[in-house]
């Protein structure tokens, strides 16, 4: 399931890693987000909340030494770091509907040009809808970055003009990582900050249900 | 003297009645209380409007409540898991009402119920498929939607350790749900892994005050939901 | 300050305790119903409520034992006992608000014949107002019992056809334990349940600022 | 490394500005940060708001920040004690506004503001003079009235005890309010006696979780108030 060019999961998590600001409290998706936790850059320290009751996140307990009552909001095993603190759902709530938490990174199956997000259902008629915690994620956490293949598997584009599917949140992406680009969603649009490597603009708008803007001169 | 502790799983659940609400606790099989749903799948009651953030694995614990055709309406905010289709077959069947609700505003809705708040503004849903026919006001420049506090005549709920006043300490990332609950569930009936003597709790440590508990039953040896579904267990 | 006929604030704290349900978790006012706690009729156990955060409240400390932030919602220093929990504002609160406690009993300066209370200010110009808990309780405890002297130092009746005084709450009060009289707030006014020693109700009457009904015939 | 002890009260307190409005934890004296408070009467910001459940006692701690002038508004539900005059003779003599609300409206509503509900509605005062000029709305046969969440700039706590994360466990009945104004402050600064090493504390005891504090400062023998004011001490 590897693009022939572009980031692969890992990279993708490795991406997104590299741009969250030292001592800040996250909260990571189900999917690609998971995997950022593993790449903490040199010299940083992030707190990792989960919605179901834990702040101080660690990783996956090592092999028959995970507990059925330890878990992640993706229902996997987790460990807890030597400072972390349990609490019940209105608390953990409370954190993220209250502005406490810097960052979520979530994954997509739409984002617009707006930063409308869509990620929960597809609205197919046959599917039964799920939405989780991601519509108080949206609404509450400071910032919000989506991280998502560029692409479906049938190679749709998952950027669009205006998402089409059931809408998690209205206007909250601030940022998108995708296996071909940085993408800033600005007042004037979606706006490359940087190509993955052996990618260039043109092949990134192909792929792309929105004009994309190429990325600024730095300063 | 106060003593919430009662004998049997079948005592516990027994006044549970057809067309009751019930919370019951747990975030996937962390913190469900297992034992007590099998006793109420025993007990036989219907028609029930059952709240929970999930819709049970397998085809045990509440995944088999449902599967018993005893749930006539499921409030959560997560009703997929990977190894159930009990739910999702039903409700394709249009055999089970689903309340979708995001998850923050199960919780807050949960402890607003239990707290005597009949309702509240939160900014999650507005904008989506799931605000629709509900109150939109706006405080400073931000949208909000209306939401109301839950309550239920009944919930179930599985904490570590207990003492006979129902003094309530949970493990881990089982507490989710639980202590709200607690709160918001007209008779709160609780099974835990210990009774501790009253004195024994810390009380700065006691996360659910007795207060808020009705019964207590101990299960010292709670099964796990994903032990059972492994192990192919399909009940009763 | 004790009146030639009528029960002492310790004999109305008594009386008053003799009504309490084995079991019931109790919240006590500052004043005549703090004297209570004392009084626990043998076979029952009470639990009682501070709104500072504490369930589970023991007699004050022994001389010298006392902590500064171990204290009642009047202030004083009290004790904890086995079986106790500590919580903050909200939770206790929400104990409060959500119908959790089984009975309050506060003092008042007034009660109507509908059961409205005043008990937080006379209103007067120089008066500074201060309400503390006494509104949420009354507007979330399943019982209120009103203990207080039938009159003022000065000799006005206390109970009233209705408040002069600001309301706590509107028809709140059920019982009534003056020095005088147990009184319960029905639908058709204030009906005696009980006079205290040597007290008939012509007595009582004449103290009182509303009409009294006599006392039903036990069944 | 996240570490967010300060090594002096001066310190913790010298970003608040005039006009700020800052909560300050305690029943009482229970709970009052004591020395965050006189550190905040040297530092001189005035024209402050102020919320706390009542207005101090002596003349020391917050009694003495009214007296100073500091302070433009309280905002609580209990503004009288037994061994102060400082508030009421400002109240009389109007330099000091006052808003009274109920005691557990003011708990739920810095809840709320930390919690990101910016209104709820609530059965207290209803019927009362405090409800006068708020909105009232029926729910089932009930009258409610509508709160609005209560936020500030600062949260001044005490606690008993802080990691480097800001986790915080409190002492008994000091408790109080602290949590809930942990959330509800911008910059959340707290005074604790002691502070220990990360891993240290329980994380299923943990009463506010660090993500709620942004300083900790070490005041390993706090004073008491009731003491100070017995020994008659005029701060400053």
């Amino acid at each position: 399931m590897t693009s022939p060019i572009g980031l692969s999961r890992e990279e993708m998590a490795q991406r997104v890693a590299l741009d969250i600001p030292d001592g800040s409290y996250v909260n990571l998706g189900i999917g690609i987000p998971e995997l950022i936790a593993k790449f903490v850059p040199e010299g940083r320290e992030f707190i990792y909340h989960t919605e179901n009751g834990l702040l101080g996140m660690g990783p996956s307990p090592l092999e028959g030494q995970g507990e059925p009552e330890l878990i992640n909001a993706g229902k996997r095993q987790i460990t807890a770091l030597p400072g972390a603190a349990y609490f019940h759902h209105a608390d953990s709530f409370a954190m993220i509907r209250g502005g406490h938490l810097d960052l979520c990174v979530l994954g997509a199956l739409q984002v617009a040009k707006n930063g409308d997000l869509a990620n929960w259902s597809t609205g197919g008629p046959d599917a039964i809808p799920a939405v989780g915690g991601a519509m108080d994620l949206v609404a509450g956490v400071k910032q919000i970055f989506a991280v998502t293949q560029h692409c479906t598997k049938k190679g749709h584009p998952k950027l669009v003009e205006a998402c089409t599917f059931p809408l998690t949140g209205v206007g909250v992406v601030s940022r998108i990582y995708t296996d071909l680009a940085v993408i800033a969603v600005t007042p004037e649009g979606l706006r490359v900050l940087e190509l993955s490597p052996g990618v260039d603009l043109a092949y990134v708008q192909e792929r792309t249900g929105t004009e994309l803007l190429p990325s600024l001169p730095s300063s | 003297m106060i003593d919430k502790t009662v004998p049997s799983v079948a005592q516990a659940v027994q006044g549970i009645h057809d067309g009751a609400t019930v919370m019951i606790g747990g975030f996937g099989e962390a913190g469900s209380p297992i034992e007590l749903i099998h006793s109420l799948i025993d007990q036989g009651a219907s028609n029930l409007t059952v709240i929970n953030n999930n819709t049970g694995s397998g085809e045990v614990g509440l995944a088999a409540l449902i599967k018993a055709g005893r749930v006539r309406k499921m409030i959560c905010s997560y009703p997929r898991s990977q190894n159930s289709t009990v739910f999702p077959d039903l409700y394709r069947a249009g055999k089970v009402e689903l309340e979708l609700v995001p998850q923050g505003t199960l919780a807050e809705r949960i402890r607003a119920g239990g707290a005597g708040i009949p309702a509240f503004y939160t900014p999650a849903s507005v904008g989506t498929p799931l605000q629709e026919g509900k109150e939109l006001r706006s405080f400073g420049n931000q949208e909000y939607v209306l939401e109301r506090g839950l309550r239920a005549d009944y919930a179930l709920l599985k904490a570590r350790c207990a003492d006979r006043y129902g003094n309530l300490l949970y493990n881990k990332t089982a507490r989710n749900f639980s202590p709200l609950m607690a709160m918001a569930g007209g008779t709160t009936i609780v099974q835990v892994a210990e009774i501790v003597e009253a004195g024994e709790l810390d009380p700065e440590a006691v996360i659910t005050p007795g207060i808020f508990v009705q019964q207590v039953i101990r299960i010292p040896n709670p099964a796990h939901e994903s032990d059972l579904v492994r192990q192919g267990v399909i009940y009763p």
